[in-house]
This record gives C-alpha cells, sequence and structure tokens, in this order.
C-alpha cells in the first residue's frame, strides 16, 4: 500500500494552502450547522419522545365502563370476581355467568353501560370481550396464587390503583406487537416509578432477584 | 422472603426395561400433552418430532437367540460435568433460549427465544432435540384440541421434552392455594409416566429420598472416582444411564435385570465392560 | 466505456468481453438467490438437514471461507505490527479476500437460522458462555473492521480521489490502519478461536470433544492457528488464479515467496501441533469414554482413515514441508501443488470438525448418519463462490489493487489509458 | 442565510442524534423483538393460541377397541384437550393405549362424515337426515314388501352390547337371521367354550394371577384381548416371578417381552399343543379330577394324540426340539397357577377351530379350570334385557329361513356366487370388512353386488365408501354407549361411554339412527321400536346395572371365580380334525404381523399412533416386511422387493431381522388404508389384499394364518 500512501501524501503537501482558506469558510458554516443541528435534534427528540408513542399505539374503548370502585364497594375484595379456582388457576376475569350472580336482566342501575351490559350481553347470553391491560403475550405462564398467596403480595403492586377506579382507561393497543401497552409502562422512557407501572420480564426478574435472591430460571414464567 | 427456591429439587425417573412393552403410549401420551405436531409422512425418524421417542434394542445375535428390549428416550434432562448445570445442549445456546433450572433440575427450551441455529441439537447425543423443519399445521378443526398449557411451536425453532412442566406449574398452583409448602410425589408427574401401561416409568424427585424413584435409582451424590465428571452414579447394580461415561449426568435411569441392555446403554473398549460391569457408586448397596 | 473509472496506468479488458463474463458468474449468483428465497420463503424443509444432521453443508462452507479467509488478518498482523513492510505489496488484495469471505460467512449463517428474523437475538439476548456468541461478536466486529480496512482501497478508485474529502479520508485512514490491524487481530484470534471451540466444547460428541485450557478446547488454538497458517496459502492461489485469468504479473516472486514461507512454517508448526492433538485425543481423551480410535472411520460408507490421512499427511505436513524447503517453494509448480494441498487441507479440517462429528453415532445402538445435501444447499454454497469473483474483477478493475502492476507490467512504456 | 453543506450536515446529525437519545430507538428495538415471538406476522404459525379457561375432567369409557378402558377426558371449559386413562377403573386402572390417548384425532379426523350422503354415480352427495332415514326405510319396506324379509342382511362388530342389540332387534322384527359379526376374540371364545363346555358358555383367562402363561402367538402385549388390561397382567410378572413362554414365527414384542420364545412353523401351533398333551398325559402330568370331567372323546383324544402327536414326530413340523416340547409341557404341567392361550396376535384375525381347543385342551388337562391364575369357563355375559320382539307374519317366516351362511365369509361367498340378488339390502356398523376381510376384492364386489348398503359410520372408510346410503354417526367422545368388556378379560365389566362434547358435525348416535329406521318401518316392524330415542332405550335395557353405570360410570357383572368344574368334550379333537393348510405352493410363508401401533378393525390408526410407526415398519409409502437374512439369498436391507402370493404382488421394503423365523415372510397389519385422510392413508399395503381366505374343514372358520409367497429384488 506504500505506493498509494506515498502518492496521497505528496498530493495533501500540494494542497496545504487551500486548507487554510477552507477554514475560513467554515467558521460561518459552523455556526449555522450548529442552529441546524440543535432545530433538528430538538424536532426529533421530541417527536421521538411525544409524536412517537401516538403513532405506535392505538386507543380501544373497552365495551363498556366498567367501575371498579363501586364493584369493590358492592361485591367486596378482587377476589369476589377475580378468584382461584379449586385446583389453584387464577380465573382471570370473570365470565359472564359471575356477573350474573348478582346482576340479572333487571338492570342494577340506571347507567347507560348496566343498559348496554345487560341488552348486549346479559340477553344475549355474551360474553362480554373487555380488552385486559395487563394481558402478557402468549409464551407466558404466569402464577397469581404464587405470588398473592404463597409471597402475600398485595394485587396493587402489580396492578396499581385499579381497584379504585371509577372509569374504564381506554385501552391502548401497540400496533407491532398487538400487546396492550401496560408491560412497557405508560412511559415511553420506560422509566417506573411505582412497581406497578411496567409489567415486562426485566420487572419481573428485578422483583425475584431482589425478593428471592435469584432471578428466576426460564420455565418459572416461560411456556 | 427468601425461601422460593430454598428447597432444591431434582427431577428424573427410571425406565423399567423389562416392563417397557414398546407399545409407544408414552410417544402418544407426550404428543398429545405438549401440542406437538405431526405431518404427512413421519416415516423419517430423523426429521419426526417425537420428544419421547422408543427405540428398540436387539442382543445382535442370530436367530433363534435373538433378543429384543425397547428403550423410551425422552429429554435425558442432563445436569452436566460434575452437576453444575452445564449441560451440553444449555451452554452452547447463544440466545439464552435454553436454561438449566437449579429448582428443579429441569432443562427448559423457550421457543420465542430460540432462533434456530441448532448448536444444542448438534450438542446434544440423545437427539433429544428436535427442530421444526416445517410449518407445524393442524387438519382444519384439530387445533380446537391444543392445550393451552404449552405453547405451540412455530417452523425454524428447536423444541424438547420439558418433564411437563407445567404440570409441576399446575400441581404448585393447588399447593400455593391450599397454603401447602411442597407437592406431593404423585401430584406432578410426567404425561409419559402417567400414561404407561406397563407401569414401566417411575418419576419423582431424586433429591427426596421418600420418593420411589430415589430408591430405586439410590443415587450417590459423590462424584464416580473413577470419573470426577459423574455424579449421581446408582448404587442399583441393575440400574444405568446413557453414556454416563461421557459425564453429561443424566436424570433418566434405565432398569434392566439383562445385562446386555446394561451394557447397551454406554461404551466401552474391547474388555472395559468386565472391569467396569460390578462397579455402581460410591457405596455397594446389597440388593436381593 | 468505463474508462475513466479504471486505474491510472494499467490495461483492463474490454468492457463487453468483462460484462460478459460478469454475466455468466451473474447467473450462477441469480441461481443461488433463488435458493436462498426459496428457503427464507418456505424454510429449512428445502435442505437436506434433519434432527441429526442439524448442520450441514453450508456451515462447513462457512467454516472453510473464515479459515482460508484467514489470511487478511494475519497478512495485517505481519505488515502493521511486526512490520514486515514487504507484505504491502499484497495486503490490499488479502483485505479483498478477506471482506468476501467474512460477508459471505455472515451471509450463510442469515441462511442457516430457522428464524432469521431473530437473528439478532444472539446479541440482544446473548449467552456470554455460549462459543457461538463468541464467533458472532467476533465475526461482526471483525466484518467492520474489515470494511474499514477496504474502504481507503476504494477511496483510491480514479474518480473518487478526486474528490478532496475522500481524498484526505483515504489518507488519515492509513495512517491509523495499525490500530485497525491490530483489533483485527485481536478479534481474529477469538472467533477463530472460538469457532475451533464450538466443536472443542461438545463434550456430549467424543468426536469432536476436546480438552483444553481454561475455558478453551485445544480446538479453540488450533483453527487460529491453522487459519493463519492456510489463510495465507489462499491469498496465494487467489491471487496465482487471479494472475493466470488477466495474463500479468500482479505480486512480486519476491513478495510471494516470503508470505510462502511465513505460511510453510505456520503449517508445519500446526500440523505437529495437530498431531500431538490426534494423538492425545485417539489414546487418552476417546479411551475416557468408552471409544475406540477406529469407531469413528470404521461401518459407513463415506468416513474412513483416508480423510484423516489426507487431512493431516497430504494436505498438512506435504504443504507445509514444500514451502519451508527453499528449492520447492521457489519452483512455481511445486509452490502452487503446496498451496493448492494447503487449502484444501485446511479446508478438510473445517469438513472433519463439523460434518464428521454430526456423522458418528454415540449411543451404542444409534448408527451414522450419513446426508447428501439438497440442490438449494449446493447453490447456496456455491453462491459466495460466484460473488467472490464478481468482487474481484469489479475490484481488480477499478480499483488500484495491486501496486506492483504496474512496474512489473509496463515497466519502460508510457502510460496508455484503457479503453 | 446560506444553506450550505455543513447546514446540511448538522441537519442530519442533528436527527439522528435527537432520535437517538430519544426513545424510540431502544422501544422499537423492543418491540420488533416481540413482533418476531409473536404470531402476528407469520404463516409459520398458529393464527391463534389455545384459549385458556378452567380445567375440567370427564370420566368416560373409550369404545375404539373391545379393551372398554375408562378414560378421563381434560377439558378446558367446553374444549376436549387430552384422553388419559382413568384411575381405579376395574379394566385399566389408570393406564390407557396409545390408540384412546389419541382419540381426539378421531373428532377432527380428516375423513369425518359431516352429513348423511346419498351415492350418486361415483360420488358422494350430502342430503338431510329426514330423507336419508325415510329412504332407508323405504328401500327396506320394498324388501320385506317382496316377501322375502331375509334378504336384509346386518354386519356389525360384535354381538354385545345394545347398539348391537338394537340391530338384531331390527333384525328379528324385521324378519331375517342374517346378523353378521367381523372375527372377533369374544366369538372365537365362545365358539371354543361351546365346542367343548357346551351352548352358551365363554372363556376368560385369569393373565393377572397366573404363574405360567403359555401362549399359542397370542398378543398379549401387542393388543389382544383388552389391551391395557393384559399390559398391566404382564408388568406385574416381574414381581411374581410369573413366567411367559411365547409360541410365534416371530419376535413379536409379546416374545421379546417373554422368558422363551418358541418360534415354531406359523400353522403348526395345534401340533405343538397336542403334542405337548401327548408329553403330559404320556407322564401322567395331568390332573385326574380333570380328566374324570371330560365325558366324551377322552380315550379316543388320547390314543389320537399319543400316536398323531408323539414329541418326536412334531418336532419335524414345528421346527422346535423334541427336548424342548417334552420340557415346556413339563413346566406348563407342574407350574402352580398354568394357563394355556390362544388366539394369534390380536385375537381379531383368522382362527382355526383345532388350534383353539387343542389349546385349551391343555388347559382341561392340567386342570387349571375356574381355579385362580387359570382359565374361567362362565355363562356368557347377560345383562341387555331387551323387550320380546312382536313378530309378524313376515317375520316369522323370514326368520326361520336359514342364514345365507354361517359367517360372513361364506355370506359375502354366497353373494357373489348367486347370479340373483341373495341380500337385497345390508347395514353396516362399526366394521370395515372392505379393508378387514382376507381377499378384499372379493368383499368389494359382494358390497358391489348387493342392491342397497346402509353404512353408518363416522368416516368415509373403505367399506363406507362401497355404500349407496352413509349415516354419519357420533364418535365415542360425542355418545352414550354401553361397553361390555371382552376378550378373555377375567372380570365381566360393563362400561359406559358418555359425551364429552357437543358432536362436531351433523352426526347421530348409531343407536338413533337404527331406533329411527325402524319407527319408519311399517307398523309391524315399528311397534318393537317405542322408545323415545337411544338414550331411552339404553336406559331401559340396562336398567338391571343402570343405577351403577350412571353414577359410576361401570358396573361390574361378575369378578368372582366361577365355581364348579364343568363338563369337558375333546370328541371335535379325537376325529383329529385336519390342520389347515397355507394356500399357494410358493416356498415361502406370508403372515399378517399385528402391531399395537396400528389398529386393523373397523377404525384406523390415527395421526399420532401412525406417526409412532418404526420405519422398519413404514418406509415412506411403503410397507417393510421382515425377513430372516437366511430366507432369500441376494436380498439386502432396505432393498426395494416385489412380494408375490397367490392373491396377488405388491412392491414392498425388506427388513432383514434375525427376530423371525427363515422361511416366513412377516407384514403388518393396519397399513394400505384408501381413504382421504393423508396422516393416515395411502401408505404401504394393506395385507388382507395378499392373503385368501382358507375355511377350515367341518367349522367353516376362515382360519388362513398365512399365504405362501415369494419375493425377490424388484
Amino acid at each position: 500500500m506504500s505506493a498509494i500512501e506515498n502518492k496521497s501524501e505528496n498530493r495533501s503537501t500540494e494542497n496545504a494552502g487551500e486548507g487554510v482558506s477552507e477554514d475560513t469558510r467554515d467558521d460561518k458554516g459552523l455556526g449555522l450547522g450548529v442552529i441546524f443541528f440543535l432545530v433538528a435534534f430538538v424536532v426529533c427528540f421530541l417527536s421521538g419522545t411525544f409524536l412517537f408513542p401516538k403513532l405506535l399505539y392505538s386507543k380501544k374503548e373497552q365495551p363498556f365502563n366498567f367501575d371498579h370502585a363501586l364493584h369493590t364497594s358492592e361485591a367486596g375484595d378482587c377476589e369476589a370476581c377475580h378468584y382461584y379456582r379449586e385446583d389453584g388457576t387464577y380465573s382471570g376475569n370473570p365470565k359472564l355467568a359471575s356477573c350474573l350472580d348478582c346482576h340479572s336482566e333487571e338492570p342494577l342501575g340506571e347507567t347507560e353501560d348496566e343498559a348496554i351490559f345487560v341488552e348486549e350481553y346479559v340477553v344475549k347470553g355474551k360474553e362480554i370481550p373487555w380488552l385486559v391491560y395487563s394481558r402478557q403475550p402468549d409464551c407466558v405462564f404466569f402464577s397469581h396464587a404464587a405470588h398473592t398467596i404463597k409471597a402475600k403480595m398485595d394485587c396493587v403492586e402489580c396492578h396499581g390503583h385499579i381497584g379504585e377506579s371509577t372509569v374504564s382507561r381506554p385501552y391502548e393497543e401497540n400496533r407491532l406487537t398487538g400487546y396492550s401497552r401496560d408491560i412497557w409502562g405508560k412511559n415511553i422512557f420506560g422509566i417506573k416509578k411505582n412497581s406497578w407501572d411496567r409489567m415486562k420480564m426485566d420487572d419481573c426478574a428485578e422483583c425475584h432477584k431482589e425478593r428471592t435472591g435469584h432471578q428466576g430460571y426460564c420455565f418459572q414464567c416461560h411456556k | 422472603m427468601k425461601q422460593e427456591n430454598k428447597k432444591e429439587h431434582k427431577f428424573g425417573m427410571v425406565i423399567d426395561l423389562d416392563k417397557c412393552t414398546g407399545c409407544g403410549s408414552c410417544m402418544v401420551s407426550c404428543m398429545a400433552e405438549n401440542n406437538v405436531p405431526f405431518k404427512e409422512d413421519e416415516s423419517n425418524k430423523k426429521d419426526s418430532i417425537t420428544w419421547m421417542r422408543v427405540y428398540k434394542l436387539t442382543n445382535g445375535k442370530d436367530f433363534p437367540e435373538t433378543e429384543v428390549v425397547y428403550m423410551p428416550r425422552p429429554c435425558q434432562h442432563c445436569s452436566g460435568k460434575g452437576g453444575h448445570g452445564h449441560s451440553p445442549c444449555v451452554s452452547v445456546c447463544p440466545a439464552t433460549a435454553t436454561d438449566y433450572g437449579k429448582d428443579t433440575g429441569i432443562v427448559s427450551q423457550i421457543y420465542t427465544r430460540c432462533f434456530g441455529c441448532r448448536y444444542c441439537m448438534g450438542a446434544c447425543p440423545y437427539h433429544a432435540r428436535y427442530f421444526n423443519w416445517w410449518d407445524p399445521k393442524w387438519p382444519e378443526g384439530m387445533e380446537n384440541y391444543l392445550s393451552p398449557n404449552v405453547s405451540p411451536r412455530m417452523r425454524g425453532v428447536v423444541e424438547k421434552c420439558s418433564f411437563c412442566y407445567h404440570r409441576y406449574q399446575l400441581a404448585r398452583e393447588k399447593a400455593y392455594l391450599e397454603e401447602r409448602e411442597e407437592i406431593e410425589e404423585m401430584e406432578y408427574q410426567t404425561a409419559c409416566t402417567t400414561a404407561c401401561p406397563a407401569g414401566a416409568i417411575v418419576f419423582g424427585d431424586l433429591n427426596n429420598p421418600e420418593h420411589e424413584v430415589t430408591k430405586i435409582v439410590k443415587p450417590d451424590d459423590h462424584p464416580d472416582p473413577r470419573n470426577p465428571d459423574v455424579v449421581g452414579k446408582s448404587r442399583n447394580p441393575k440400574v444405568f444411564r446413557l453414556l454416563e461415561r461421557l459425564g453429561t449426568n443424566t436424570k433418566v435411569y434405565y432398569l434392566s435385570e439383562r445385562e446386555w441392555v446394561r451394557k447397551a446403554g454406554d461404551n466401552y473398549t474391547e474388555g472395559e465392560w468386565e472391569t467396569i460391569k460390578n462397579h455402581h457408586g460410591k457405596t455397594q448397596i446389597s440388593h436381593g | 466505456m468505463d474508462s475513466a473509472l479504471i486505474p491510472e496506468g494499467v490495461k483492463r479488458t474490454s468492457f463487453p468481453k468483462f460484462f460478459l463474463g460478469m454475466a455468466v458468474v451473474g447467473a450462477v449468483v441469480l441461481w443461488g438467490l433463488i435458493a436462498v428465497v426459496l428457503i427464507w420463503w418456505k424454510g429449512l424443509n428445502q435442505t437436506n438437514m434433519n434432527d441429526y444432521y442439524g448442520f450441514a453443508l453450508w456451515i462447513w462452507a462457512d467454516l472453510a471461507v473464515i479459515a482460508v479467509g484467514g489470511g487478511a488478518f494475519f497478512t495485517g498482523l505481519l505488515k502493521y505490527i511486526f512490520k514486515v513492510d514487504e507484505l504491502k505489496n499484497i495486503i490490499n488484495f488479502a483485505v479483498i479476500i478477506g471482506v468476501i469471505c467474512y460477508s459471505s460467512a455472515l451471509f450463510i449463517l442469515a441462511i442457516d437460522v430457522g428464524q432469521p428474523l431473530r437473528s439478532w437475538f444472539i446479541f440482544w439476548h446473548a449467552n456470554v458462555h455460549s462459543m457461538l456468541t463468541e464467533v458472532a461478536f467476533c465475526l461482526s466486529c471483525y466484518f467492520a473492521v474489515l470494511v474499514i480496512e477496504f474502504i481507503p482501497n476504494v477511496l483510491e478508485n480514479r474518480q473518487l480521489n478526486k474528490v478532496s474529502f475522500f481524498h484526505h479520508l483515504a489518507h488519515n485512514m492509513h495512517g491509523v490502519m495499525a490500530v485497525f490491524a491490530a483489533t483485527g487481530a485481536f478479534l481474529s484470534f477469538f472467533h477463530q478461536g472460538s469457532l475451533g471451540g464450538v466443536a472443542g466444547v461438545m463434550y456430549g460428541r467424543p468426536f469432536a470433544f476436546r480438552e483444553g485450557l481454561l475455558i478453551w478446547p485445544w480446538t479453540f488454538f488450533l483453527f487460529t492457528w491453522s487459519a493463519a497458517a492456510f489463510g495465507p496459502c489462499f491469498t496465494l492461489l487467489v491471487t496465482k488464479i487471479t494472475e493466470a485469468v488477466t495474463g500479468k504479473k500482479l505480486v512480486s516472486d519476491k513478495t510471494v515467496h516470503l508470505l510462502a514461507k511465513i505460511s510453510g512454517w505456520m503449517i508445519t508448526t500446526y500440523i505437529i501441533a495437530k498431531i500431538i492433538d490426534t494423538i492425545y485425543w485417539a489414546t487418552v481423551t476417546v479411551p475416557a469414554s468408552g471409544f475406540t480410535f477406529s469407531h469413528f472411520f470404521s461401518n459407513n460408507a463415506f468416513y474412513g482413515y483416508w480423510i484423516l490421512f489426507a487431512e493431516i499427511v497430504l494436505c498438512g505436513v506435504v504443504p507445509g514441508l514444500l514451502l519451508i524447503y527453499k528449492p520447492t517453494r521457489e519452483n512455481s509448480n511445486l509452490r502452487l501443488l503446496a498451496i493448492i494441498l494447503g487449502v484444501i487441507g485446511v479446508c478438510l479440517n473445517r469438513w472433519v470438525m463439523v460434518l464428521q462429528v454430526m456423522a458418528v453415532p454415540v449411543m451404542s445402538f444409534d448408527t451414522w448418519a450419513l446426508y447428501i445435501p439438497s440442490w438449494q444447499e449446493v447453490a447456496t454454497t456455491i453462491l459466495p463462490v460466484a460473488y467472490g469473483i464478481m468482487f474481484i474483477a469489479l475490484a481488480y478493475r477499478y480499483l488500484p489493487v495491486f501496486p506492483q502492476e504496474k512496474e512489473l507490467n509496463y515497466p519502460a512504456q508510457p502510460v496508455v489509458e484503457g479503453e | 442565510m446560506k444553506v450550505d453543506r455543513r447546514s446540511f450536515l448538522g441537519l442530519g446529525i442533528g436527527a439522528v442524534a435527537g432520535i437517538a437519545v430519544s426513545p424510540v430507538g431502544i422501544k422499537l428495538t423492543d418491540d420488533s423483538s416481540i413482533l418476531t415471538q409473536t404470531t402476528k406476522l407469520w404463516p409459520w404459525a398458529l393464527d391463534h393460541p389455545p384459549l385458556d379457561g378452567a380445567i375440567v375432567y370427564e370420566n368416560s369409557v373409550c369404545s375404539l377397541c373391545p379393551g372398554g378402558c375408562g378414560i378421563s377426558v381434560r377439558k378446558i371449559d367446553d374444549r376436549p384437550v387430552k384422553i388419559e386413562g382413568l384411575a381405579d377403573y376395574p379394566i385399566n386402572d389408570g393406564g390407557a393405549c396409545l390408540h384412546g390417548m389419541s382419540g381426539l384425532q378421531y373428532l377432527y379426523d380428516p375423513a369425518r362424515i359431516k352429513k348423511p350422503m346419498i351415492k350418486k354415480g361415483d360420488s358422494f352427495e350430502e342430503i338431510s337426515w329426514e330423507d336419508a332415514i325415510s329412504l332407508v326405510a323405504g328401500k327396506l319396506s320394498d324388501v320385506r314388501k317382496s316377501g322375502s324379509p331375509e334378504k336384509l342382511a346386518c354386519i356389525t362388530d360384535k354381538e354385545h352390547g345394545s347398539v348391537s342389540g338394537l340391530l338384531q332387534h331390527l333384525l328379528k322384527a324385521f324378519g331375517s337371521p342374517n346378523f353378521y359379526t367381523m372375527p372377533n376374540l369374544e366369538s372365537y371364545l365362545e365358539t371354543v367354550a361351546q365346542q367343548i363346555h357346551g351352548n352358551g358358555k365363554t372363556l376368560s383367562f385369569d393373565l393377572e394371577n397366573s404363574d405360567f402363561v403359555l401362549s399359542f402367538g397370542a398378543g398379549i402385549i401387542e393388543g389382544w384381548g383388552s389391551p391395557v388390561a393384559c399390559f398391566k397382567a404382564n408388568a406385574t410378572r416381574k414381581q411374581r416371578h410369573a413366567k411367559l413362554y411365547q409360541v410365534e414365527a416371530r419376535l413379536s414384542n409379546t416374545a421379546a417381552n417373554a422368558n422363551k420364545w418358541i418360534p415354531a412353523v406359523p400353522g403348526t401351533e395345534a401340533d405343538l399343543a397336542l403334542a405337548m398333551c401327548a408329553v403330559i398325559l404320556n407322564e401322567n402330568l395331568f390332573n385326574s379330577a380333570a380328566t374324570a370331567n371330560m365325558y366324551a372323546g377322552f380315550s379316543k383324544f388320547v390314543s389320537v394324540v399319543q400316536t398323531e402327536y408323539a414329541p418326536a414326530k412334531i418336532a419335524k413340523i414345528t421346527g422346535i426340539k423334541e427336548d424342548d416340547i417334552i420340557q415346556i409341557a413339563r413346566e406348563f404341567a407342574t407350574a402352580k397357577m398354568p394357563v394355556a392361550v390362544f388366539g394369534k396376535g390380536k385375537g381379531d384375525g383368522a382362527q382355526s377351530l383345532k388350534e383353539m381347543a387343542a389349546v385349551h385342551a391343555l388347559n382341561c388337562l392340567v386342570g387349571n379350570v375356574n381355579k385362580k391364575g387359570g382359565v374361567f369357563v362362565q355363562d356368557k355375559a347377560q345383562y341387555l334385557e331387551f323387550p320380546a320382539v312382536k313378530m309378524d307374519g313376515i317375520a316369522s317366516k323370514g326368520a326361520a329361513k336359514a342364514r345365507t351362511g354361517q359367517y360372513i365369509g361364506q355370506m359375502l361367498d354366497a353373494v357373489n356366487a348367486s347370479a340373483e340378488p341373495v341380500v337385497e339390502a345390508l347395514i353396516v356398523y362399526n366394521a370395515n370388512p372392505c379393508y378387514s376381510l382376507h381377499d378384499t376384492r372379493r368383499v368389494k364386489q359382494a358390497m358391489s353386488k348387493i342392491p342397497f348398503v346402509v353404512s353408518i359410520s363416522s368416516f368415509l372408510d373403505e367399506t363406507a365408501m362401497e355404500a349407496d346410503i352413509i349415516l354419519p354417526c357420533h364418535t365415542f367422545l360425542e355418545r352414550f354407549e354401553d361397553v361390555p368388556s371382552s376378550g378373555g378379560f377375567s372380570k365381566t365389566v360393563v362400561g359406559l361411554t358418555k359425551p364429552v362434547v357437543n358432536p362436531i358435525f351433523d352426526t347421530k348416535n348409531a343407536g338413533d339412527c337404527i331406533i329411527e329406521i325402524g319407527k319408519a318401518l311399517d307398523q309391524a316392524v315399528a311397534a318393537n321400536f317405542e322408545w323415545e330415542n337411544y338414550e331411552d332405550c339404553l336406559q331401559a335395557v340396562t336398567s338391571s346395572i343402570w343405577d351403577s353405570l350412571s353414577e359410576e360410570g361401570y358396573a361390574v357383572v361378575s369378578d368372582t371365580i366361577p365355581s364348579g368344574s364343568p363338563g369337558v368334550d375333546v370328541s371335535f379333537l379325537a376325529q383329529n380334525p385336519a390342520t389347515v393348510q397355507a394356500q399357494g405352493d410358493f416356498n415361502l410363508t406370508l403372515i399378517p404381523v399385528d402391531n399395537i401401533r396400528l389398529l386393523s378393525g373397523a377404525i384406523a390408526a390415527s395421526a399420532f399412533a401412525i406417526k409412532t410407526v418404526s420405519d422398519t415398519v413404514l418406509t415412506k409409502k411403503e410397507t417393510v416386511v421382515e425377513i430372516n437374512p437366511l430366507t432369500v439369498k441376494g436380498l439386502k436391507d432396505k432393498d426395494l422387493a416385489t412380494l408375490t402370493t397367490p392373491m396377488g404382488s405388491a412392491n414392498v421394503r425388506v427388513h432383514l431381522n434375525e427376530g423371525i423365523r427363515p422361511g416366513v415372510i412377516g407384514m403388518v397389519e393396519g397399513l394400505g388404508h384408501t381413504f382421504d385422510n393423508k396422516y393416515v392413508s395411502n401408505k404401504g399395503v394393506n395385507v388382507n389384499d395378499l392373503i385368501g381366505q382358507v375355511l377350515e374343514p367341518g367349522t367353516g372358520l376362515d382360519a388362513a394364518f398365512g399365504i405362501k409367497a415369494k419375493i425377490s429384488r424388484a
């Protein structure tokens, strides 16, 4: 490569004078360049932070509004509806049959939501297609019993204060993955303040590491 | 709170080859339990996914001295050299799609993490790992029988026997609900074990002296003086493991009264078997 | 037609002739690409691989191209670190061969995985204990280094070099090339080694398994060493072929002899180590797991002692000796024989360490697993060869690859522009 | 403001840097990582992951084979996902065979018939149930009106059970004696019991207690009898120190698992058994109390056996050494609880009465009859109480006529032999004669000669394809049915099959099909079908055990050792009936091989079961035959060969195997199906295409144990 190196060296010495004049031009250009840099930086950073999540997630409304606060005051704690089956598995969202333990074709209230519930679901005998905020990917096995019974954790630790809510917030679906926004968390940077702000694997591992001394093995949560 | 992983299990099985009839119930039970797909031609056994495969071994003698034995082969759930969890397959996976659960001794396989490099298959001398060469497809409607407890796999990933880990999970769910510390021996049994009409498979926790499998195998937890890589060698002279000498430290043991069967479990140089065959674990236990 | 792009002071063949040649090779590339599309679209069932033979033809090709591409790092190491200045005459070409080999290797890895869209999980979810992770990291990094090493040569294209920015960039990059060469050598040491480690750590496969030093089995060191030894053979062989095709002398005998001599000594020392390794493995490692040496070479239709003899004696000892002995080294026919044997030898070694490993039965009741690749596998394995030819042809035509070309071919003549 | 190159550069770098420090990169990378793991994008995954729900278990009884195992069906909400053996069930106690466990595949089988179908030309067209039933009733009425009600025939799998009972009820009311069953172990046991112990008797074997089982080819772990019960009995042998000796020309799983393999020449089992009788008699090893019971033909039997079946002579015929014959006979006679078992393979193929009687003679001689670990002679299980049939004149006249043939084979032969239709209409239920009987061409020919064939079937199998009308019925997971244990199991247990899932297609219970046909016939017949539906009928006819059936899921009809020593009549053997020879004059003998992983009866093996079949049995689309390396020179393992018998020839692969007698070719049963299920059909050849029927002189049984054959490189 030395031949080329020699050639290059020759040329750079030839052009030495030109280089100086270029430098003087650079100053002005650089100033403008910095402004452009800053503008582009700010615009891109802001759109990446604020516009991007809007594009990434689509908002979906629940079939009708569900008042958790009202239900907990009437029916009792979370387990009244989100109970364990006899075999220890967790029942998840109640089926229509559970609702009918209290509800019937006679509306229990005068809200529009109660009307939808009765007309669309109770009368037609159709299950309510709730959109589950905390639904984990299909490959995940999650034992509620291990957490709330064995480890005596409170529902709030992972689910936050949803039990006190009076309105169902819109369900945000990730357009790419199809999963709920609650998994990554509301904060697009992935920063969490509360234990229930995020539900990703790293969050599980972090808590496990802290409380059991080990982040856990694959099969503990994957199937 | 640091209690979850306090108790270490070491799940394993012993298969009585004298009882095994080669009926194939274990294979089908496994396939039905674990959503194993099937395709039009499954006669090429080198691309046919059977987590549990039943091999047919012969003693190589001429008619009418020929003898045959059937050997069911699930994943051997190797605990690796010295029993430290470095199974041949686990340590080679570049993407951490498989690990060795030190709480159970079970080697996992995470299909969504696997990207199909097949290095683990090359590393496994038991051919216990299978690759999805084709899209798994079920005839119309048949996907209705798929179980939600085991993820169906997609094309291009490796799968293998999990010792029906989901059954362990379900057993634990019940124990949690009933606020029991431990699950009972019979609460967690693999699908092949419960299916075997001959009762040839015994499954349980090799760390629990009360479990039947431990009583039969009598594993010696000290390293084998002849080969320090080997731990958990059986003290039962009728029990052997496949390729034990490689130091894979499998947790699937085999039992046979027939010497030629026990010899077929491993490789021996000429004349070596005679010197090695009576060597069983550190402490010899007299056996009726 | 394209005369403005052709380096100053050298002649190149006419464009139509060049184009025709490229079209022929391009057809082979196209055939390979069709196979690639089939494999990506329909999956690896397009190959004849199976659960016994999970590594197949193209993984061998992958290892082989990386081994023969080892000329790039070793020549770079000698030139920039050990300051063997004579090698400046062949370093450009060595780098080009390296770029071809490593891009091919990465490409093969991309078609080999069952879930290509997840192949980046090797970085995203890396398992640092896996030799393959080490391979992937070092391979990608080293490929980046090779590209950086290649850039100055590209920028020296007659037209590009007119742009003063590129001109300066090329110049400055030359200045720091030693840093990259050192990085490249370091990375190469690891990925060549970890490719050896891939086989050597498989303790479930007694044919591949080797004891070693700390976490590295002996194959780790043998692979690095053999790549350094046989890589230059391949560089010399490709140079020879290019010279034959172009009908020009491109690298001076002095440079060739020097590289051949270094290669010869490397081969000889490597083969001694390999023989020791083989003897130790055959007499200590193998019997410890109950196998006999003959088990690996009998009872099947293909693998016999011949492959061992071919790899170690015919394609190892012989080329080594031919290249260290000055009269045979400087005899162009014998030297050519030696470098051909050497290239075959290292390819055979990679074959044995990948494909024979899969073929040998381990359980006493298992049988040999032999396999014949499908056309898709053959096409995708030939693809890099055709791609390499195109790459070299383009580089040779448009870049000043061989610094000595002018002085060796047009010593007294005035500069004539190519057509 | 002058925008130059540097400004652009600044803009570019700024944009990149802005994006880089924004969460876009990390978020998109993470999402891409998840995306590539989901099933969203790619054709290579399921559209939807299986839905989760509450796990529930429902118990039922498997009726895929006569075994009658209890099953536990695991469901996720309403969706069955797994079938397993039912713990504590008196037959199988938790174990299950591979066919039962693949049961869910039958629900969604591609060959299932989704609606009633009628044949139009060469294909089938869907019709409504109403039309189908009235059409069948119309055709049957025509037969009855013609004055020859006996020209309605019926083929089913077995004689027992209420659906079979309904068919017999229908025939009787209609006026036809032509009820036929496919060959099955239960009927063979009854035939032997009837021959030796008198009418209305049947046999069973106490395998779980016997300390010496001498099996003459009975595939105790090949699916013989009640398969899982046999597996269990065999598995406890090790603890009980009980022995199993297997007489069989090839090393079957049973022979491999046995303590001794006695590879007798196929077709000489009767000779071997009688030679052993000779040894026992010569050496006074028989039980004198037992021989005192032999009221007919005993002395003649003794002299025939001693003169014609001397061990030295039989050694030459059977290929078993004289010393071995004597030794085995002694071991058998001196064992505490010996039992000799007959019924080659699964026991539902061709059998010779001479062979079965000869084997049972061993039991009678050593006297282990109605004793623990021996053979039980008892009355046929009668738990069904059908109301007496009200027959009109036509019915009485027709029913009194002679049957068209003694067994199904002769009936089909009569159809083929006659120019006039001797059978005008045929109902087939739960039987696949076009596949399972020897010489299937003959069976299909007979089917095509019968003007009106009704198939009540869940699957469009070989026989359904020959039918004129198909009434699709529920699979065992969708229906009620009583399942009596059979096939030599020592207890008599009746299980209740219950629907565990709503019918997937527009199908009916077979019992309902029959009742509806009965109701639609003329009043004289219809008067016999007053049940509302099959469930109503089932409850009525099983009223004696219904409480137990509906509460426990099963009823044990008898589980004790029958008392008394039944009389023994050996006059049949005393006549020294001729031994059946294989048809043809080639040098080799082709024998069918029963494999537990395949099914050869009414139901074909499932996709899962086929998947487990070894590559030494099926390779791609070729059946692999077993032959000893000494049998044919020049044939190599895996060679493609042509196998020729007097019935035809087929291309097969060769598996050289030391586990088979030289001169014998073993070919598996259960392959070569031709219906529309690519996972199961068009694989290999049906061995019944290559073997012809050979009637045993005097008994009329198809006793073709094999056929002469030759094989050469293709």
